[in-house]
């Protein structure tokens, strides 16, 4: 269990990134962040492993204030993944993989067993083992975060906009891939995005936060589309111009569910 | 084109070659110079570079030295350091360690500063000590840029170490001098070839050195 | 532009005579002693200082750039013959007459030197009982010398020193012709002798002693001006006039005032001028 | 320090003198070195022996360049036209490859952008290209302008008239003070005619202060590190790698 | 009317980025190309303004084969809006968006004058005016280029992936604004883009392109929805592991749409 309690953030130069913030993070399950450019999202995330040191608050991990503890310790306790992978260019894929491991001692043949199965976890092909991160792809250099977010076998997993920079199909590839990562490993998953639509798909809690990281609204995806707490959650969400709210319609194909633009949404299921 | 010709004849004249005064004597010296010059260089800028790389501190301190630095003319530093120190290789050393550290020092902080920030942010996020952030991820990854630093610091301190001959010390510059003062600018030209051809050397060895330092993965092609 | 390479500048305009120097400031002084003394009587003078050494002032000499500079008579005619048997100072400026380019001339040289020397400390003197070359051969101990790397090269340098008196020498090159780092070798004992100018305000201040040349081996190097066409009687007289009275002795204090006073040319030139009745 | 207060004049005379000697090579090498460092990003086959011939005219002692140059073109030893194509020459060094980076680094999808909305590719040339060349070429022109500086003293050496003279005269007659002068002038000078071309940058190029980026946040132990710094426009160094930066003073 | 017959473009490479593709894009409607990455949108977009010279095959304009024209005059008559703007950063704002106006020389008055009418146009605050591109924030740089392209008042607009890097806040506020100056102007739009939310959304016409610009089908979202044409779009469209195949699930406070993951993703018209 995380908990970040009245947690506040002041840059030194004066940018007060986050106000007053709590939450409660329940163990095994995905929260997601989820707002627009400059809300707070990465600061909140950092302070879970001291890459941000919060001006007021604390923030417990299974009730243990963690200022008091080595950052060193907890960063290699917890897992780390972000955009465009933050990969170390001069080290093979399985290196990369194999860091924390053996930033923990983890000797090199055992360090490099574990990246193979966990190349494997995160379906990367053995065979570019050894190639360096910018001979891969997009997509297979998330793969290789992950993967290295996962080594050292972490409760928790913090993941920063991970697939940000990817195209949409690979992007939903790596989406479904996580779904079934945690379905097996059940980590305590906090993830950052500003795609609502990638929020509802991988959030169990979905936290949808304003500019300084006030809370907008807390809860499943089909609290917030059946209840949007206010005007800027249906905004967000879609709701207000009604991209959301879906009608049928007789197509001479068929008929499609479409929105208020009359654009088409999809269509319902036990129709043609 | 006389001269020329002459001072190719200077060079390929076997009985110039040997003994305390030939060629080869003093070339090894001025390698010697150059050598030293630079490595003395190294031990002061490379820390002080992966220092202010490292933390960003002192940039601005260590730009402005650089630069005061580099608009130091070598040869009012020599006559100074002649008046004060007298003849021998402290002087002029100096002078090639004031030359040489600006092309150090910026190559070294540059190699830093140019690693994408996610890198060493990422680095950090994992779980390495600053130490291990140092020495594992931002000395590699600023070394090709650090070495191009040396090179151009070697290249500079080559063609400048013909000043030691100034104040009683040997290599090259020894040729060049007499063949100033004597009016045999064959000599003195064949001197600069040597320098020159000691420079392309040295481009050739670090060309090499560049490309080997430089960690498999951020190689260019 | 100009098809000779080593010449350059523009001609003075007429009546105007340049007066140039070397790249040295006691020569600079001499310059400037006859630039004032011309000045005095009636020329308009241009002053064209520091230019160098003899192989970049000397074409701009022939081509008519420069009019005046104060020269040492035996290089300067070794500089245009270097298998000259001249060995003193009237037999060099005679030699010289004819060595010259056509066009240039050598005004009536002065008492006052300025030559290469064999100097030594005055304790260096007392110990080995040295006050001439030919005392140098019964030292024992191996000798070097500090002075420019073109010592080797000179009739009176090492080689001639070997044949003239027998002694061996090593040469240390220092490249300041004389100046304060030859000078700082000789006194921190890096070199037991220098090769320092005989006008050199050092010699009297650090109490050197410049070792006698009883066979002539030293080319003596008078003060000798060298000027073009356009000097005509009237302006030689004027620069005569200051030779006349050029001593050595003269041009050490005119040097002291520079080095050690740090006057400047023209206030050490007028001041002299002054004292010998030429202002 | 005697002899400064009474030398003022000879200081100020050669100080001028100085700057009349390095100003053109400075402002020649620049405008040589545009055109040429164009024509190595055009011709590729031309990139790799122009720049590293430019490297190697760095490796040239300048005292036996300065003997030997009038030989080859014909001018006096004393010519300032010498010390100028001399100066040049090192400044071709520097600059060209500076010049075809600044011109190689400019972003592919502006140039692309500006060729879509219409401009020919003379016009795209100096409204597009150039100006947006301009802040590195700006940083190779500060280090052109800081390096021949200080090179210009060694025409002393031959009798051309610059601070350089402090240093032989000086040197002869042992006055300490007259050398230091000498340094701390030319340093003076050059630090000036730097602080000037970023001025001048910061008039011509306004757009080139945009506000920097930063790290999304600091690390724990260096917070206030990575952000406020004063706006450099660059050590001129960081920018090229394996140039030779800067090469100063005599080297005989 | 523009039309493409028989395009195909190899690159001096050997990629073959369009084999061949013929399209007719109907004037005073939007055309939108989307497929994945390299799928050569970009290339045939920009044979339309040759800045691509097709290897073979025609582009006519209202009939008159392009390829005899002067391609500065036809760049000038024709806009372009790129990822990023592709604005001039040496310019300031209003110079941005008068730069084609001035090429055809009018004078810069005047072209002022219109730069300031398109600030409004596209919901640019005047005061920004002056302004260099890098003092703006992703959104109203995409404004700027947007109002540039319509600078010279262009029959056509070519759009390429003009919103791919704004957040997604600020990219449904750009899409609705094209969709308001669209239905004020009337433009000849083709837009290219890889997200097919974006597609849907924009295109009266939608080509969905394979690799090497091959068509894997066009028609209207709702063509393509109700009917997809194989099983490559019916993936790309994400109908495949049931996105778009929505059931009403019942919720404590109310009945919302899901799809096959369970994850919401509207409301049904009329319901609560
Ligand atoms: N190191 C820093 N110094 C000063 N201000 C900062 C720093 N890092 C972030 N900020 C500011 O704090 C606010 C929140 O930043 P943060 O990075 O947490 O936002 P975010 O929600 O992650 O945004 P994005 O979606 O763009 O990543 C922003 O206004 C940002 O500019
Ligand atoms: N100038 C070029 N030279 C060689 N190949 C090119 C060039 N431009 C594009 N290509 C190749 O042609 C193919 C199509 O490129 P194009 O840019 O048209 O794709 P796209 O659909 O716009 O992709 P994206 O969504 O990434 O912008 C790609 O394989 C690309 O690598
Ligand atoms: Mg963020
Ligand atoms: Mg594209």
């Amino acid at each position: 269990m995380i908990e970040l309690e009245h947690v506040s953030k002041r840059y030194p130069d004066g940018t007060t990134a986050v106000a007053d913030f709590s939450a409660q993070l329940p163990p095994h399950t995905t929260t997601v962040f989820v707002g627009s450019s400059g809300c707070g999202k990465t600061t909140l995330l950092r302070m879970i492993n001291r890459m941000v040191e919060p001006t007021s608050g604390r923030v417990l991990i299974d009730g243990d204030d963690i200022a008091a503890q080595d950052p060193v310790a907890i960063r290699r306790r917890i897992g780390y993944v972000m955009q465009n992978g933050g990969l170390l260019p001069h080290r093979t894929v399985l290196d990369n993989i194999a860091t924390v491991p053996r930033l923990i001692g983890t000797d090199k043949e055992a360090a490099h067993a574990r990246a193979r199965e966990l190349m494997q976890l995160v379906g990367l092909d053995p065979a570019h083992a050894n190639r360096y991160p910018s001979q891969l792809s997009g997509g297979q250099q998330q793969r290789v975060g992950v993967a290295r977010g996962l080594a050292a076998d972490p409760n928790i997993l913090l993941m920063d906009e991970p697939f940000g920079a990817v195209d949409p199909l690979v992007r939903r590839d790596l989406q479904n891939e996580l779904l079934r990562i945690q379905s097996e490993l059940g980590k305590t998953i906090v993830f950052v995005t500003h795609d609502i639509e990638e929020a509802f798909l991988l959030g169990d809690q979905i936290i949808i936060l304003k500019q300084g990281g006030e809370v907008a609204q807390r809860g499943s995806s089909a609290d917030i589309l059946a209840h949007p707490a206010d005007d800027f959650v249906a905004e967000f969400v879609g709701l207000d111009r009604g991209e959301r709210v879906l009608r049928l319609q007789p197509g001479e194909r068929g008929d499609v569910l479409v929105d208020a633009h009359g654009r088409a949404a999809g269509v319902l299921e036990g129709r043609p | 084109m006389r001269y020329l010709t002459e001072a190719l004849a200077w060079i390929a004249d076997p009985a110039n070659m040997p003994g305390p005064d030939g060629i080869a004597a003093r070339t090894g010296e001025h390698l010697w110079y150059s050598a030293l010059g630079v490595l003395l260089a190294c031990l002061v800028a490379v820390p002080a570079g992966w220092y202010v790389g490292h933390t960003r501190r002192g940039r601005g301190l260590a730009v402005g030295l650089s630069g005061a630095a580099r608009a130091l003319p070598t040869l009012g530093l020599v006559t100074l350091l002649g008046i004060l120190l007298g003849i021998g290789l402290v002087g002029p050393m100096i002078a090639f360690v004031v030359l040489a550290i600006p092309s150090v020092l910026a190559g070294a902080y540059a190699g830093f500063e140019q690693i994408d920030p996610a890198t060493v942010d990422a680095a950090r996020a994992t779980g390495m000590t600053e130490a291990q952030i140092l020495t594992q991820v931002e000395i590699p990854l600023g070394l090709p840029l650090l070495i191009g630093g040396v090179r151009s610091a070697v290249l500079q301190v080559i063609s400048t170490a013909t000043l030691a001959a100034y104040v009683g010390s040997g290599g090259l510059g020894r040729f060049l001098f007499l063949g100033l003062k004597t009016q045999d600018y064959g000599q003195m030209l064949a001197a600069s070839l040597l320098v020159v051809l000691l420079a392309i050397a040295s481009e050739l060895v670090f060309g090499v050195l560049q490309r080997l330092l430089t960690p498999a993965g951020v190689r260019r092609r | 532009s100009n098809s000779d390479p080593l010449a350059s500048g523009t001609p003075a305009a007429s009546g105007t005579l340049v007066v140039g120097s070397q790249q040295y400031y006691s020569n600079e002084i001499i310059a400037e002693l006859y630039a004032q003394s011309l000045e005095k009587a009636g020329f308009t003078v241009q002053r064209q200082y520091q230019i160098g050494q003899r192989e970049v002032y000397l074409p701009d000499l022939a081509a008519g750039k420069i009019d005046v500079i104060p020269e040492y008579g035996g290089n300067l005619l070794q500089y245009y013959d270097k298998n000259t048997t001249a060995k003193d100072a009237a037999a060099i400026q005679s030699a010289l007459a004819s060595a010259l380019p056509q066009g240039l001339r050598a005004l009536e040289h002065a008492a006052a030197t300025d030559q290469d020397s064999y100097t030594v400390t005055k304790q260096f003197s007392d110990q080995h009982r040295l006050t001439s070359l030919a005392d140098l051969s019964k030292v024992t101990d191996p000798l070097k010398i500090a002075a420019n790397s073109e010592f080797a090269k000179r009739p009176y340098g090492p080689d001639g020193l070997k044949s003239a008196y027998g002694a061996t020498v090593t040469l240390v090159p220092v490249e300041d012709s004389g100046g304060p780092l030859t000078v700082k070798a000789l006194k921190d004992g890096t070199t037991q002798l220098a090769d320092i100018y005989t006008a050199d305000p050092s010699i009297t201040r650090e109490n050197l002693v410049v070792l006698d040349d009883p066979k002539h081996l030293i080319l003596p190097q008078n003060v000798t001006p060298i000027v073009s066409a356009k000097v005509n009687d009237a302006a030689a007289d004027a620069i005569n006039k200051v030779n006349a009275q050029l001593s050595l002795e003269d041009l050490r204090a005119l040097n002291s005032a520079s080095v050690n006073e740090q006057k400047k040319s023209a206030d050490i030139a007028s001041a002299w001028l002054k004292q010998k009745g030429l202002a | 320090m005697n002899w400064v207060v009474n030398n003022l004049d000879v200081i100020a005379e050669r100080t001028l003198a100085h700057l009349a000697l390095a100003l053109p090579p400075i402002v020649l090498s620049f405008v040589i070195a545009l055109p040429v460092g164009w024509l190595a990003n055009r011709r590729r086959w031309l990139r790799t022996p122009l720049l590293s011939a430019s490297g190697l005219l760095y490796a040239i002692p300048s005292l036996p360049l300065f003997v030997v140059l009038p030989i080859i073109i014909g001018t006096g030893i004393r010519d300032p036209l010498n010390i100028v194509v001399a100066l040049t020459l090192y400044g071709l060094a520097l600059m060209v490859p500076s010049a075809a980076d600044a011109l190689q680094a400019v972003d592919p999808r502006v140039e692309d952008a500006a060729t879509a909305l219409g401009y020919r590719p003379v016009s795209r040339f100096f409204a597009v290209e150039l100006p947006l060349a301009g802040p590195t070429l700006l940083a190779g022109l500060r280090v052109v302008a800081v390096s021949t500086i200080s090179l210009v003293t060694v025409g002393a050496v031959l009798g051309v008239p610059s601070l350089g003279l402090l240093f032989t005269d000086g040197f002869q007659r042992g006055i300490v003070a007259e050398v230091v002068a000498g340094l701390v002038v030319t340093v003076a000078l050059a630090l000036a005619l730097d602080g000037l071309l970023v001025a001048l940058g910061r008039v011509l190029m306004p757009w080139s202060r945009s506000p920097r980026t930063r790290l999304t946040d600091a690390p724990a132990d260096q917070s206030a590190a990575a952000q406020g710094e004063p706006d450099a426009v660059a050590d001129p160094d960081a920018a090229s790698d394996a140039q030779p930066a800067g090469r100063r003073g005599a080297d005989a």
